[in-house]
């Protein structure tokens, strides 16, 4: 019964993405979209919080992404690139959805 | 799930008062409560203080819609989670909580506390539990 | 698969259109349905037809009012959430006793059985907010 | 004092108008004069007439638009911000070549020079917002 | 020259407050409206980091905390209850205002 | 203040993209740089994002507002101050922000760069320094 979870604030500004890691499980997938990329900013203090998630898939938009200037050089290693269609398969790959708003 | 009986579950993460989500978020409890489905509701993270006892809006001169959390027993929603840790950091108990009950038809109609209070490994896990998630 | 859609902020001011409109086109193209997109909280902001965006910048509402259109899209505006926001369509201005409506093409209001029925019907509800 | 208040946040969905309101009119009850109120960003949706809020709330529009006609208040709803959003008067229905307009009694269309002479003329200038 | 800060968001939702008070000045205030008054509540974190902070003058608005059910009992020590028009009269007894938005 | 100039700071502590409130911040600078006051930009918090370079927003499908930037010099407004703390808790240095420049008038004309990085302290007083702070 796996979730995917859908974080689009950034973490620096909110508390969403944290929240979301304290209740995801192994085997869960997290998706960050639209302020929620910041997280894959390499050196950033988000990134390294994500680097030490055990057990969980993280997924990133790359419109997202590629809006923010947040180019392959800049993106934090451990974090899957996908764009809107990927979005919708990992959707259908998982069990059900849940949006950190 | 079983026979077309999906467990729902409503998140509620926001504080009240300072942004509208509480209240339109209870507007979607009260409706979905009349589809006979498995229904509960979370509150975590800035979400606790919906719960917080003791409204007064007049000053500020909004709407107080505490009572509608007070009547959702009535409306059969009586299973509703409340995470420890989120109380704590935010210098909350349960005793600082509304007293939600509903009235337990298996029980010849004793009223009951409808909160549980739970930690934030269960909370995970009750939402793992579910079918759909309306994230407020 | 069966998705439903919710949209729960404003054109413009949040993302959450864009992503919504971008997600559903890319699940459309995949073959799956998309059962409903349910507009709330702020969301109903999408359904006025008023808007004039600069020339430089995508028209959010027309382009939800063209997608409608090409798949016979359900786009459902809460009625609740939109008279608090004063979106109305003519039936609403009448009965409100108002002297305009500002609904756009494609956009219906309804109410929020709607978002339960998507959620009960739907084998995936994916919600975009703020 | 000369006052100068800017409110970036519609009605309802956050608290930032209300504030706003009751500040204004404490601000007024003290003597002081209101310069202007500046409504940018989601703001401007506090100017619609077209909201039906419910019965057992406030109606946050009506509050502005009837402290407006007690006071003579200045209340000034940025132009392009408007238009993003859906909030025209008869003028503007007319240049963009709409059908309807929603402004409501009390506010005045105008452009962001407004706000910033609001900061030049203003002993204060204080902004409620999200 | 004081300035008036203002801060109107959950301590615990978003980084607004902590920002605020690490570029107050000593001799200025900071005065906590709608949501911001969440962190008036004695015994949480929030509460807690105020505390900690010297030099500043804190004030909370009464209709807030009213709304949101923090009567004196749940308020945390060194922070005015003030009313609209105090909140009028902070702004105009100090040089000039900023949002914490 | 001297004679009628204002001392204007443009504070900017939000993501671009996610929300407008960086696009129509950017909309009240280019207005008021004609009205001929001393202003000044602040970037801080997640402020900075807002002048990482590299942006495309063709697939997102919303407006590339970057080009506004770069031409804040040639509407005068050429001091921008961009706070290090903020950059570095978010994995960012000076070389990963767009070019921003202006014509130094009193220099020949020479074409300079319009952003300082400062300490979260001298971010403190630049505040300070200012009459009308304007937040986004």
């Amino acid at each position: 019964m796996a979730m995917l979870h859908i974080v689009n604030k950034s973490p620096y500004e909110k508390g969403a993405l944290e929240s979301c890691l304290n209740h995801a499980l192994e085997g869960d997938t997290v998706i960050l979209i639209e302020d929620g990329v910041y997280a894959c900013v390499k050196g950033g203090r988000a990134a390294n919080a994500l680097a030490s998630v055990k057990g969980i898939r993280f997924a990133a938009l790359s419109a997202d992404l590629k809006a923010r200037g947040i180019g392959e050089d800049k993106m934090t290693e451990g974090v899957d690139v996908v764009d809107y269609g990927g979005f919708v398969d990992l959707v259908t790959s998982c069990d059900k959805t849940e949006s950190w708003l | 799930m079983s026979e077309g009986i999906k467990k729902f579950l409503y998140v509620n993460r926001k504080a009240p008062h300072g942004t509208i989500y509480a209240l339109e978020a209870l507007e979607v409890v009260l409706i979905g409560a009349a589809f006979e489905q498995d229904v509960s509701l979370a509150f975590l993270d800035d979400g606790v203080f919906q719960l917080v006892k003791g409204w007064d809006t007049k000053e500020l001169g909004s709407k107080n819609f505490a009572p509608t959390y007070m009547a959702l027993g009535d409306y059969d929603v009586s299973k509703i989670y409340v995470e420890k840790e989120s109380l704590e950091e935010r210098g909350l108990s349960e005793d600082d909580l509304m007293e939600l009950t509903y009235e337990d038809e298996d029980d010849d109609w004793a009223e009951k506390s409808s909160i549980h209070i739970v930690s934030r490994e269960e909370m995970a896990r009750l939402m793992a539990a579910n079918d759909v998630i309306l994230s407020f | 698969m069966k998705l439903g859609i919710v949209v729960n902020e404003g054109p413009y001011t949040h993302e959450a259109s864009d992503t919504a409109y971008n997600f559903v086109v890319a699940a459309l193209e995949k073959g799956h349905e998309i059962f409903r997109v349910f507009f709330y909280h702020d969301g109903v902001n999408n359904a006025t037809r008023l808007t004039v965006p600069p020339q430089d910048d995508r028209n959010i509402q027309q382009k939800w009012t063209d997608l409608q259109a090409k798949h016979d899209l359900d786009l459902v505006v809460c009625i609740a959430a939109a008279q608090r926001r004063g979106i109305l369509d003519e039936n609403e201005m009448k009965r409100q006793g108002k002297d305009a409506y500002n609904i756009a093409p494609g956009f219906r209001i309804s109410g929020l059985g709607q978002l339960i029925e998507a959620g009960i019907q739907c084998d995936r509800l994916v919600t975009f907010g703020d």
